[in-house]
């Protein structure tokens, strides 16, 4: 792979594991939000 | 205080004395850890004497995970723990007591494994002052931490398996240090071995206090 | 003195492992009382009786137990009360008098001391150099009682102290809770041998599904000037201590002012 | 704190607010920025050449790693003093991003290391005690998984998360040591002094916008952790009732 490969895959693989991260977190609340009435969702 | 962390390291010995755990347990299997790093690395081409030192602390972290695990499941065996948390004994005297027995443990398996590298990996030793010194602040270090986290296998149940992967990477740097120090005691590479014992005895000294602090929400709370 | 309540749980839930030992329970015990805990297997008695002991958190509700809140600073009462529980309490490789004296200096107990309490509990002379290991069930019991023995708790936690041992040895239980109560001790037993313990116990308590069905505030308003109230709950006046002379007893040290022990002796 | 609006009926982002709205907004930007200037604008390195913009991503990530575990530390102390939730959710949540980012420090170090070495690995000793710590961390987020009573699993987590953040610079003085002796010139983990105009300008861009990466991604994952919390209130209160029910049938 060349330089610009490497370059691509860093910067590439940081941002979509970052990404990823966030997708999951963002899906589990979802769900544990179901469960929960809205007044302990004190952020709203 | 001193008369508590007396009265415990004198029981946990005492118990080690009647069970040989250690002795008949931990030690062979630290003595089978040098014979197979004999048959995984090569022999003839003296590898084995090049990294006596290494192989030597990497089998002691080994067999101080078992020490702690043993030193602790001796507490977790018909509500002990819940005894001695009734007892009204100050945590921190509890804390040293088990640092104290694990080191007296630990220092004893090592006098045999020192014999046993020195035969079989053909190691002359050598550089007391500096060997002993290491020894024995490596050995309280790792004892000092070790104790910390066996602990936590006792509060919290299915910890237990987590022993390694908790204490072996905090002790990474006894067992840079210690190997550093180790391999300019006996000679393998020049150097002040100094800053590596002074290393080491930061790490006691730390993980100590931390040690005895820490000891009281790890034991005391419900 | 606010209360003389030595036990004083309101609304207590306890979650073991995620489970709900303890599902509200009100409970109030008053100094000097006799309390036999009773119910069916997994009620929660011995998640009581550990709540009691300061040895597991509450997860809502109130407790102070010995005046002390179990919230702040269960660790206070952990050092006052004696607890038996189902495990043993012993290290199996230590002998009969090792573990005595271990826990005896332990726990401030002088080794004399600690001896003694194997002599009152009969613990046969041939087996105290034994490690704990070869006991017989019923012989580790009388030492675990004695260890508790020795530390003249304030507070009982008795868990099934009955189980496994001898007639000899239930006998010589009961004479040892008459014992404490008459010194001023709270003790709290549960038990499943409902007919010797309601001799023992001065009122009984019934645990099922982690609450408290019947008897737990025996009194609605807190005890005063020593006049008993009417008792909601069991009452088990027929009580008979008449073996145990409460005259005379020593409770200097011990503030009983309020205390129920009128009752014990207005016994038929 | 009050509820501000009365939730709207349609599907609602369960953990953002408007701070984080603005968090999340703001980040997105920083990273194109950051991609501009890192990828296009800044020129290559006169020693290092095109692979400084690997380092773009390297340094941010394991300073926020360490951002995040100074905050588990601290959030440790606290529950240990305040014995309240919010510390321990906190010192969770901080420690599971800091993870992610020494995972990606590792990652790009590994890239940087293959361009540059010729090989993955190499005992340099920053990627060295990153990968040393990471393995401590995940240690921490084991026991975290471990189910037990709250209060006990938030005590043992808070003695783990002070213990390895001391563990930090031991182990850092102990593995620059330990490769003293051949010791590269390494880069890692640091805004390198002689850096200058634009390169400088990227470098520090690269720590906001990590940083500001670090604080949404928080906010998201205690709000989950908080949730989460309340969920399992939710099922231990339905277990109390059943309990109870329990109770007023067998009574006698």
């Amino acid at each position: 792979m060349s330089t610009t490969g490497y370059i691509a895959a860093a910067w590439f693989g940081t941002f979509a594991a970052v990404a990823a991260y966030a997708a999951w977190i963002i899906r589990r609340s979802r769900r544990a939000a179901a469960l929960v009435p809205e007044e302990d969702q004190r952020w709203m | 205080m001193v008369r508590d962390v007396v009265l415990i390291a004198a029981k946990d010995l005492r118990l080690e004395w009647r069970s040989r755990v250690g002795a008949g347990q931990v030690l062979p299997f630290a003595l089978l850890c040098v014979l197979l790093f004999a048959f995984a690395l090569d022999v003839d081409r003296g590898v084995l004497q090049q990294a006596t030192a290494g192989l030597f602390w990497v089998v002691v972290l080994f067999a101080a995970v078992l020490v702690v695990q043993r030193s602790f499941s001796v507490e977790a065996s018909d509500g002990v723990i819940d005894a001695l948390r009734l007892s009204g004994l100050s945590p921190a005297a509890v804390y040293l007591g088990k640092v104290a027995a694990i080191t007296v443990e630990l220092l004893a398996l090592e006098a045999v494994l020192w014999l046993a590298v020195a035969v079989l990996y053909d190691t002359t030793l050598g550089g007391w002052g500096l060997l002993v010194g290491t020894v024995l602040l490596a050995t309280v270090g790792t004892a000092a931490a070790g104790a910390t986290y066996g602990v936590v296998g006792l509060r919290l149940r299915g910890a237990e398996t987590l022993l390694p992967l908790l204490l072996l990477p905090l002790l990474a740097p006894v067992l840079i240090g210690a190997t550093a120090a180790s391999d300019i005691a006996l000679g393998r590479s020049a150097g002040p071995g100094w800053p590596w014992a002074a290393l080491l005895g930061m790490f006691c000294v730390v993980y100590l206090l931390l040690g005895s602090v820490l000891f009281r929400p790890l034991m005391e709370d419900s | 003195m606010a209360s003389t309540s030595v036990v004083d749980l309101r609304d207590v839930v306890a979650v073991v492992d995620r489970f709900p030992a303890l599902a509200g329970v009100t409970l109030r015990i008053g100094s000097g009382e006799v309390v036999l805990v009773r119910g069916p297997n997994g009620a929660g008695k011995t998640t009581l009786l550990r709540l009691c002991a300061g040895l597991l958190g509450l997860t809502a509700g109130d407790a102070s137990v010995l005046g002390v809140d179990l919230r702040t600073s269960a660790s206070a009462v952990r050092r006052r009360v004696g607890l038996l529980g189902h495990a043993s309490f012993l290290y199996a490789d230590l002998t009969v008098a090792e573990n005595a004296r271990f826990w005896g200096r332990a726990t401030g107990v002088s080794d004399a001391d600690a001896v003694a309490a194997l002599d009152r509990l009969e613990v046969a002379q041939r087996i105290r150099d034994l490690p704990v290991r070869s006991l017989s069930t019923g012989q580790r019991r009388r030492v675990s009682l004695a260890v508790a023995v020795a530390r003249r708790p304030e507070l009982w936690l008795l868990d099934e102290p009955h189980a496994g041992l001898d007639s000899g040895g239930r006998d010589l239980v009961d004479a040892l809770v008459a014992e404490a109560a008459a010194a001023g001790a709270t003790v709290m037993f549960a038990s499943h041998e409902l007919e010797r313990a309601e001799s023992v116990a001065q009122r009984a308590v019934t645990i099922v599904g982690g609450v408290i069905t019947d008897g737990g505030e025996s009194e609605p308003e807190p005890p005063a000037d020593g006049e008993r109230a009417s008792r909601s709950g069991t009452d088990l006046s027929g009580t008979d201590l008449s073996g145990t002379d409460l005259s005379g007893t020593d409770l200097s040290g011990t503030d009983l002012s309020g205390t129920d022990l009128s009752g014990a002796d207005r016994g038929p | 704190m009050s509820v501000i609006a009365p939730p709207p009926p349609t599907i609602r982002p369960t953990t953002s607010s408007r701070a984080t709205r603005v968090l999340g907004v703001l980040s997105i930007v920083g990273i194109v920025a950051l991609a501009v200037f890192g990828l296009f604008i800044t020129p290559p390195d006169a020693e290092l050449g095109e692979t400084i913009r690997i380092l773009y991503m390297h340094v941010p990530t394991v300073s926020a790693a360490y951002v995040a575990f100074v905050v588990t530390a601290v959030a440790s102390v606290a529950y240990l003093w305040k014995r309240t939730e919010f510390w321990d959710l906190l010192a969770a949540s901080s420690a599971e991003i800091g993870v992610l980012f020494f995972a990606l420090t590792i990652f790009n170090g590994m890239l940087w290391g293959k361009i540059t070495w010729g090989v993955f690995w190499r005992w340099e000793p920053r990627l060295t005690t990153t990968t040393v710590l990471f393995l401590t961390y995940l240690g921490y987020l084991a026991v975290r998984r471990i189910p037990a009573t709250v209060s006990t699993r938030a005590t043992v987590s808070a003695v783990i998360g002070i213990l390895a953040v001391v563990n930090i610079p031991i182990t850092h003085k102990a593995v620059d040591w330990w490769r003293g002796l051949h010791q590269e010139k390494t880069i890692f983990g640091t805004v390198d002094p002689e850096m200058q105009g634009t390169q400088l300008f990227t470098a520090y861009l690269g720590l906001t916008v990590f940083l500001l990466l670090f604080l949404w991604l928080l906010i998201h994952r205690f709000r989950l952790a908080w949730l989460s919390e309340r969920a399992e209130e939710r099922v231990l209160d339905r277990a109390i009732a059943d309990r109870r029910a329990e109770s007023v049938e067998e009574a006698p």
